[in-house]
């Protein structure tokens, strides 16, 4: 193994006005590693990664790459040109183009006769190669396609190799929007390229993926660089109590005295999934946590859709007693209203609560925003930031907050922890648990094994159908697994 | 061959073809004397200049921006063409490049700037109207033979404006949906910070559309007085209302880099159309103007139901 | 040094500042070019005329607010029968008055209402369904009045014609109507939900608001300030006539515009409109003052129309 | 015997009374013909936008139907040049009024604009002799019935230099159009004796000039019914003496008669002229009661009306 150093940054700062997002980083990638990069929401992650990117520049700083100065004229196309790929945390495809053509405006040298062929075979192969029986095809167009396949679409993009060299791929949270399988194909993927010389910088709020996946670990916490050391001389809490939080994993063993038996309080969901033939009804009683799992994209969301559907409107399929509030996943085409402050997005499902007389009361509206973000820790100066000057996950934390903070009695939750960090998490599935103590129950679709511990009951999906019905009791991964790859009964 | 038919994407774009062919079924069987080369000559010829300001304003909206300026443009273009092209060619092809040049230079102020398309094409049509007004002050001028002998262009058996449109809808089609820098053009309206983030520069592609769009104003100025002989400014005004309904006739989306080159010629040609088969009904003249709503309303009731159809299969 | 740039910050988060700013140099320049003579009677003028541009733009605003493509095109051939409408059943009479103001709100209802099946039973794109629409309107209105010009009622025309000390009443009754309709816009359920679908439709769905009932109330507000156009404008000119509307098709979107509401959605202001709508007529009265020719007067609009949003400058991406 | 031929109107625009009353009497001329046995038909065509290209498809349409002539109110004089070949080539008697066309095998019913500028400054100059200032409210920029009528005034002036034009808008022939235009301008000028018009934008100025508090100058009026009528108010209280002079809308009717006379095998020249409407102080009432509420003062043409025209 060559130990050729591909990036030196030096003391690398970055302000957006009062908001310090990196304090003098120093970070060093050589040739055939893999990096993690971890720490909590908002320590400054995507900021470090879109300046090596060339997207943002620095304030100050030092930027070496091959061991060359780049400080003064660092752009997308001088990292381009150093083989520096990124794949970044919010979707960079164009949605009106095919994926053959999303691969082409990556490679600038893809052009003349047969352009569309070549550019399809490369991101197919390359899509074959990191994550086989994805069923994407070449000609299909990005915006047609689900969350999680758009995310494989980027990733293998980010990978197709044509004249420009490829060195250096940043993957910004790829995972969050991947099923189990996909996740694990990436990371092997990952561990395959890094042994061929290549290198990687791996960001994951899923901590095993970081520990089992990269060489060395970077840790942030509010902008700067705490700790960097060999994954090795890691393990979970020692890399937890580093990012600067408790360890609580004892909160999720501590549920598991507590299962409720099913059919004691009132039933509040009742649907069959449009494509559903015959079998399995899906059910949720008040004060219930029912999960949906499966494989990504399976038709959890269109339940979770039709249940939503029905809540303003008599469906014969479907029946829902009391108000439905959403926590959306895919935050930027279901969730963000951009030119809004986050206290405004936090509000806008409460709104009808807060009208005093005919006006919305500011006070209540600005209440309900500083509650939120005490409550559920959204990292800001000011509430009445745009949401957009939020990192990704403290975008996420106001999604919640919005439907936490409303009148709804039932929250639909489309797998909402997507890029949410481990100490925040720990304290949302407290905050579920709690509610649905209290009487809320909760439909929650998610892609991560552990998250469905946190189930009172749980419905198995696969190709629009559910296949399996399993109680708290009952539950195992690997009867879970076992169920998403069976055909449906 | 099934998948094919099913697929959206294809069902997509055979919908403006699908009204297109209902409207023409119509006139036939009201009036069948259009059933020949002579009647659609004369049904169509008009729908030619209309499709090219059509594609123009197709660049525009795939850029995610609205042109309000197209029809006074074109307007000024036909003047320049019956007035300096024909005097003098040499200073009448300057001007109508100096048009495309500041085509591409409002491409790169509302890039540079961040503006509304939308207010700064109005201004400009106001601009493109005054200079028209001052180029030809009198309705008048004389359309270049060559242009005229363009447009009476007559191949056996096949109406010309067929011909003109199938050349239009093709090369455009080529040039924007097939060429590898026409994806990249397009993705700018579908993501222009994905298209950053790959290294190209907006500012260039901003001015090529615009730049295509003055291109494709210059034809439709041209293929106009080629019909006219003659010009005035007011000549195109309408083209602005048009020229939009054509693209969204044609499948086009305001926002996200959607659009159909054949849709939006077909587009055009529907539009004309429904003023023909408005004559042929023989509607009293109070309700002539709001049967030409009530036939663009029946036109895209009728995508409504298929895209319903598509929506339940 | 800070409190001059927090100012500066200020202004770019008001938009409308611009247009207002603009009002202001056309004014000085037409003033300074008579000598100081009839400034007050430019501004009495502008106030009056400008009301009826306001009056539509306030409408027009909602609907562009609802998000891209949302447009009322429409507006032209409303005005024009509703305010046909309104002479005819008045007939000149005063006892009237209130029966002729609802016909011609009446009408302003039925429009909105079909413009909106239109878009939503039929799912036509609003800029297509309102210009059929529209061509319909126009019809009806053809067919109905036959382009006679009946007198208003002595009291509408006194009404919309006073002035006290200079300032026309209508003016003030329109701008109070503006104030309450900015209260709505960002202090309301309806004026929020307005918002949210403008930025993004489906999160607005998701997010417990209900989309079709707030279009729907969109395009109906809009047919409604149509009709009131229609009604006072009839009233202010002497009788209605087909083509009264016509100048407020681009108009009404101009002032919008101008008046900083994005085109994108989601992002609106009505003092702008106000600034906007006295902006553009005072730019006319100015280039008339000077007595430039047609094709230089087209081409100076245009221009300063062109500049003052280049100065104004566009909305800054966020992220 | 032209009673198996369909004559069609093609008409750009129907937005306004003036064309309104115009369709009302081709209407009610043209049944009364087809009800007689002179013509089979004798329908009118309008387009839904005031736009060259869609009265040229129109006619193209009208070729196709079969008319045996068209009669043209044109939206422009030379760019529906080329459908009116194509219209004269398949046979068809081609007949413009109002708004002419150039194009030399159709025939012409013209109404000399500039001479109708030009006497509304004759007239003045024998109301004022001194002269004075006069305000010009024009029509729609880039349209050439404004630019003849404009060009006729500017010669009217040259003519009586003892009046000076220091104020000229643009009323695009829409009265609210000319009554905003108006008052924008007013402040700005001096003492206005005189305001020459197009014809129908006279009450908006008068409103206008009310408005701004102004005294009412001499307006030359048009032919609407509320602009006389207002004109008879004043001249019943206080004496107020002015002319109106506008085109009749009738001449539609007069275009269809000369039409159905070339049919029957009349040579009738190609280029005819007719006389604009003029109204005078004396003349008004009669005028005013001939003329409906809310409608224009109108003259229709009967078959020997029309015969005499040509002669
Ligand atoms: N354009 C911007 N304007 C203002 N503040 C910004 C902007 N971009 C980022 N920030 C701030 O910079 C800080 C770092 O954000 P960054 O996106 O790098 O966090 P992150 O570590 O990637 O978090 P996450 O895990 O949630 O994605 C945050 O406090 C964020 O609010
Ligand atoms: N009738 C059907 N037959 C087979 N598969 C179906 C059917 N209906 C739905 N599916 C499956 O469901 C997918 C769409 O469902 P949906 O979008 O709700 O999935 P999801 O997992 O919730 O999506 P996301 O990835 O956005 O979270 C389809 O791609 C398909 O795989
Ligand atoms: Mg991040
Ligand atoms: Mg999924």
């Amino acid at each position: 193994m060559t130990t050729t150093q591909i990036v030196n940054f030096e003391a690398v700062a970055k302000s957006f006005g009062a908001v310090r997002a990196l304090v003098d980083v120093d970070m060093q990638v050589v040739a055939g590693e893999c990096l993690g990069l971890v720490g909590h929401n908002g320590a400054g992650k995507s900021t470090l990664m879109n300046v090596l990117a060339g997207t943002l520049s620095a304030d100050t700083g030092v930027i070496g790459i091959h061991g060359q100065n780049l400080t003064r004229h660092y752009n997308v196309a001088v990292a381009h040109d150093h083989g520096i790929r990124c794949v970044f945390q919010e979707l960079s495809l164009c949605p009106n183009l095919t994926v053959a053509e999303n691969a082409r405006i990556f490679h600038a040298s893809l052009k003349g006769f047969g352009w569309k062929k070549r550019a399809g075979k490369m991101i197919i192969d390359k899509l074959d190669e990191i994550f086989p029986q994805h069923g994407i095809q070449a000609d299909d167009v990005v915006g047609d396609l689900t969350i999680g396949r758009r995310q494989m679409v980027e990733i293998s993009r980010a990978f197709t190799v044509s004249d420009e060299p490829l060195h250096l791929v940043i993957l910004d949270e790829p995972t969050s929007s991947l099923d189990v399988v996909a996740a694990r194909q990436l990371l092997s993927f990952v561990r395959k390229v890094v042994s061929e010389g290549q290198s990687c910088i791996l960001i994951s709020h899923m901590l095993a993926e970081i520990l089992d996946y990269s060489d060395r670990i970077l840790v942030m916490k509010d902008g700067e660089v705490v700790e960097e050391k060999l994954a090795q001389e890691y393990d979970r809490d020692s890399l937890v109590a580093a990012m600067g939080n408790v360890v609580e994993s004892e909160a999720i063993e501590a549920h598991e005295e507590n299962i409720k038996i099913r059919g004691k309080t009132p039933l509040v969901v009742k649907a069959v999934p449009r494509t559903q033939t015959g079998g399995i009804e899906f059910c949720a009683h008040k004060g219930e946590i029912v999960g949906l799992a499966g494989l990504a994209s399976n038709g959890q969301k269109r339940m979770l859709l039709q249940v939503f559907s029905a809540a303003d409107r008599h469906l014969n399929d479907t029946r829902v007693e009391g108000p439905v509030a959403l926590v959306a996943g895919d935050r930027q085409t279901d969730g963000i209203f951009h030119l809004w402050s986050i206290g405004q997005n936090v509000g806008v499902r409460s709104l009808k609560n807060m009208v005093k007389g005919w006006l919305i009361g500011r006070d209540q509206e600005d209440a309900m925003a500083s509650k939120w973000q005490a409550k559920i820790k959204i990292k800001t100066p000011d509430m009445n930031n745009n949401i957009l000057s939020l990192s990704g996950g403290n975008q996420q934390k106001a999604l919640f907050a919005r439907a936490l903070g409303s009148d709804a009695e039932i929250v639909l939750m489309d797998d909402p922890m997507r890029g949410v960090d481990v100490g925040t998490k720990l304290e949302v599935y407290d905050q579920i648990r709690k509610e649905a103590e209290e009487g809320r129950t909760f439909l929650w679709y998610t892609t991560e094994m552990d998250e469905l511990f946190n189930c009172d009951h749980v419905y198995v999906f696969r190709n629009g159908q559910i296949v399996s019905e399993l109680s708290r009791s009952e539950l195992t991964e690997e009867k879970i697994l076992q169920s998403s790859f069976k055909e449906s009964a | 061959m099934k998948r094919y038919l099913t697929n959206p994407k294809f069902l997509r774009s055979a919908l403006p073809a699908a009204s297109l062919l209902v409207l023409l079924a119509a006139i036939f069987y009201i009036q069948p004397r259009a059933m020949s080369q002579f009647g659609m000559n004369l049904m169509l010829q008009y729908a030619v200049p209309i499709a090219l300001a059509t594609i123009a304003q197709m660049f525009i909206i795939t850029v995610n921006d609205l042109d309000l300026s197209i029809g006074p443009f074109v307007g000024l273009t036909a003047c320049i063409g019956a007035t300096l092209l024909n005097t003098n060619p040499l200073l009448g092809v300057l001007a109508l490049l100096a048009c495309i040049a500041a085509y591409a230079a409002l491409g790169a102020l509302i890039h540079w700037r961040n503006l509304p398309s939308i207010v700064v094409t109005l201004g400009m049509s106001f601009v493109w109207l005054g200079i028209a007004v001052l180029v030809l002050p009198t309705p008048g001028g004389t359309a270049p033979d060559w242009v005229k002998a363009i447009m009476s262009f007559k191949v056996p058996g096949i109406p010309f404006p067929l011909i003109a449109a199938a050349i239009i809808a093709v090369v455009v089609h080529f040039a924007l949906m097939r060429t590898s820098y026409g994806a990249v053009l397009r993705g700018a309206g579908g993501n222009p910070k994905a298209i950053g983030r790959a290294g190209w520069s907006l500012l260039k592609t901003k001015m090529i559309m615009y730049a295509a769009a003055g291109f494709f104003g210059v034809l439709a100025g041209l293929s106009l007085i080629g019909l006219t002989s003659a010009a005035d400014a007011h000549i195109a005004d309408r083209y602005t209302l048009y020229s939009i309904a054509g693209v969204i006739l044609g499948g086009g989306e305001f926002v996200g880099g959607r659009v159909s080159p054949t849709g939006a010629v077909l587009g055009a040609l529907t539009l004309t159309l429904t003023g023909s088969f408005l004559i042929f009904l023989k509607i009293s003249p109070d309700w002539q103007i709001g049967a030409q709503g009530g036939i663009l309303i029946l036109v895209l009731a009728l995508r409504a139901l298929i895209n319903r159809r598509e929506a339940q299969a | 040094m800070s409190s001059m740039t927090a100012s500066l910050k200020n202004l770019r988060e008001k938009p409308w500042i611009w247009s207002y700013l603009g009002m202001l140099v056309v004014w000085l320049a037409t003033i300074s070019f008579t000598g100081g003579k009839g400034g007050g009677d430019v501004i009495t003028a502008a106030l009056s005329f400008a009301t009826f541009t306001v009056i539509v733009g306030i409408g027009q605003m909602f609907v562009i607010t609802t998000g891209p493509g949302n447009v009322d095109l429409s507006i032209p051939a409303n005005i024009a029968l509703s305010g046909a409408v309104a002479m005819k059943v008045m007939g000149g009479e005063n006892e009237m008055l209130l029966v002729g103001f609802a016909a011609s709100m009446g009408c302003g209802l039925a429009v909105g209402i079909f413009n909106y099946s239109l878009i939503r039973v039929l799912r036509i794109p609003p800029i297509i369904a309102t210009l059929s629409a529209s061509f319909l309107i126009l019809s009806t209105a053809i067919a109905y009045g036959r382009g006679l010009k009946i007198k208003p009622p002595l009291l509408l025309s006194d009404f919309t014609t006073l002035q006290i000390a200079g300032i026309p009443v209508l003016a003030l009754f329109i701008i109070v109507v503006a104030t309450v309709m900015s209260v709505v816009l960002n202090r309301t359920l309806y004026g929020r939900s307005v918002l949210a679908i403008g930025q993004n439709m489906r999160a607005a769905w998701l997010a417990g608001i209900n989309v079709e009932r707030i279009r729907f109330a969109t395009y109906v507000l809009s047919a409604l300030m149509a009709a009131l156009c229609g009604f006072l404008l009839a009233g202010f000119s002497g009788g209605a006539s087909l083509n009264m509307g016509e100048e407020y098709l681009l108009a009404s979107i101009a002032v919008v515009v101008i008046g900083g509401t994005s085109v994108a959605g989601g992002k609106a202001n009505v003092p702008g409109i106000w600034g906007a709508a006295l902006f553009m007529f005072m730019l006319v009265t100015m280039l008339n003052t000077f007595g430039a020719s047609a094709g230089i007067r087209l081409i100076m609009t245009g221009l300063i129309i062109v500049a003052v949003i280049t100065i104004a400058g566009g909305d800054k991406p966020e992220r | 015997d032209t009673s198996d031929k369909k004559i069609a109107l093609s008409n750009n625009y129907a937005g306004n009374s003036w064309r309104q009353a115009m369709l009302k009497s081709w209407d009610k001329v043209t049944s009364a013909a087809v009800k007689a046995g002179i013509v089979a038909d004798a329908p009118a065509f309008t387009t839904a936008e005031n736009q060259v290209t869609e009265q040229a498809s129109q006619i193209q349409n009208l070729i196709l139907e079969g008319y045996d002539a068209i009669v043209i109110n044109a939206a422009s004089p030379d760019a529906l040049n080329g459908a009116v070949k194509q219209a004269c080539d398949a046979g068809i008697v081609v007949v413009s009024f109002d708004g002419i066309v150039t194009e030399p095998c159709a025939y012409r019913i013209a109404v000399d604009f500039a001479k109708m500028g030009e006497i509304q400054v004759d007239y003045l100059a024998r109301r004022m002799p001194k002269g004075g200032n006069l305000l010009e409210i024009r029509g729609l920029a880039g349209v050439f019935v404004d630019d003849e009528i404009s060009a006729g005034i500017h010669k009217g002036v040259k003519n009586h230099s003892q009046f000076k034009i220091v104020g000229s808008v643009h009323g695009n022939w829409a009265q609210d159009v000319a009554q905003k235009a108006v008052a924008g301008i007013l402040p700005s000028l001096p003492e206005v004796a005189a305001v020459v018009t197009q014809g129908g934008d006279g009450y908006g100025a008068a409103q206008a000039f009310k408005a701004a508090g102004r005294d009412t100058p001499l307006i030359i009026m048009g032919n609407r019914e509320d602009e006389l009528k207002w004109w008879k108010q004043q001249k019943d209280a206080n004496g107020y003496e002015t002319m109106s002079v506008s085109i009749a809308p009738g001449v539609s009717t007069l275009g269809f008669w000369v039409a159905q006379m070339i049919l029957d095998g009349k040579t009738v020249p190609h280029d005819l002229t007719v006389p604009f409407l003029q109204i005078d102080q004396d003349n008004l009432e009669a005028n005013l009661s001939n003329t409906e509420a809310g409608g224009v003062a109108n003259v229709e043409y009967s078959l020997e009306d029309a015969k005499a025209a040509i002669k």
